[in-house]
């Protein structure tokens, strides 16, 4: 499955890149996200985040589809 | 009513600008909020401010916020903008205007529409600290 | 921390001008409010709006009002200013500014000076309607 | 016992002028608005009112001396 995956802040500074395509089986973004997060020593656990799909918030169970643009919201800081 | 309104702006921000779109002549309050960036955080000294966002989601949600206080609170208009980019101390970081008829409704939307901003809106701040170092706030690592 | 000010003007009021005297490198958040004049009270279309004062007692307890707030809030500085003489509709009659480390102080500060004002400070509203008559604003008569 | 009374907004209006100095028996301020209500006419009662003694607010039991100032302030409605 084809997953696009875009980073921001901490999450971008640890991946080194905005945005990547990638083959991945993951069927749900929690999924994913221990995948990731294994592969490029993420440091922030899942539980400080949230996730979007296709530029809306969604849940970590939510079933991907091939395709989808996913991306995990650091702690958020604005004002 | 008007039409909620919530953008994000890479250039300074301009309240009096802002401030004329509120004018009504049914409005007698008008509350509003500026965030600017302080020269310390919690000890340590800030030389500058960089704010970035997730463009396409944090609109939406700003927008969302923005309906919300024009349906929660008896006010006529409510506009919220947030900077993004390199910020100077004292620059402009938030700017949130609700105008009302009665000045507790123009309050209570305006401290609504700021303090969902703060935890919703995906926005993030790094910080360049005297020291050379930078910081994104909010992402304390543990290592 | 700044001294208390309050003060009355017989000119348009300048948010612009009052906002800068509140600028301060420490301060991350302001909270301003603006009283209008509407259009219409309880009905009635207005045309224009007088205020007048009793200016020796006014500017004391306005800003015995300030310094209450600068005492009971962990605020930086604080300005209100109200206007007198006669007002056409959307004129501001009243600026009240708080600048402070932390939103919730700058608005509690803001909001507790703007109703004091409002209940303590001898100012006195009169209303022209569109039907050529004037009142007094909370001064009605029983005849 | 010489006071000078100064009006403001709808007594001043009912009274027809801005300040004036009168000779008065008045030992309190509650006795001095029950005259000059009775003289003028004065729809406010004196529950709507304040009192202000030489520029400060006062109770209206506050002794008069010669010379004071007096302001009997209407409902404020100011903002």
């Amino acid at each position: 499955m084809q997953l696009t995956i875009t980073y921001f802040a901490l999450l971008r500074d640890q991946r080194g890149l905005d945005t990547e395509t990638i083959d991945s089986p993951a069927a749900t973004p929690a999924e994913l996200y221990t995948q990731l997060a294994e592969q490029h020593s993420f440091t922030l656990p899942s539980s400080a985040l949230k996730v979007a799909v296709n530029d809306d918030f969604a849940h970590w169970t939510t079933p991907l589809k091939d395709g989808d643009t996913i991306v995990f919201i650091p702690p958020v800081a604005g004002g | 009513m008007h039409s909620p309104t919530f953008s994000m702006s890479s250039t300074p921000l301009e309240p009096e600008v802002l401030k004329k779109e509120l004018l009504d002549s049914h409005a007698g309050a008008l509350a509003t909020f500026e965030g600017w960036v302080r020269n310390h955080n919690e000890g340590q000294p800030v030389d500058q401010l960089e704010y970035s966002s997730y463009p396409q989601l944090a609109e939406k949600e700003g927008q969302r916020i923005v309906a919300e206080a024009l349906e929660r609170f008896e006010i006529d208009a409510a506009i919220a903008q947030h900077r993004v980019g390199l910020l100077p101390i004292g620059g402009i970081a938030v700017w949130v205007g609700v105008s009302a008829a009665h000045r507790g409704a123009a309050f209570d939307a305006c401290r609504y529409i700021i303090e969902e901003i703060k935890s919703r809106v995906p926005i993030w701040k790094k910080e360049y600290y005297s020291t050379g170092v930078t910081d994104w706030v909010n992402c304390h690592q543990e290592t």
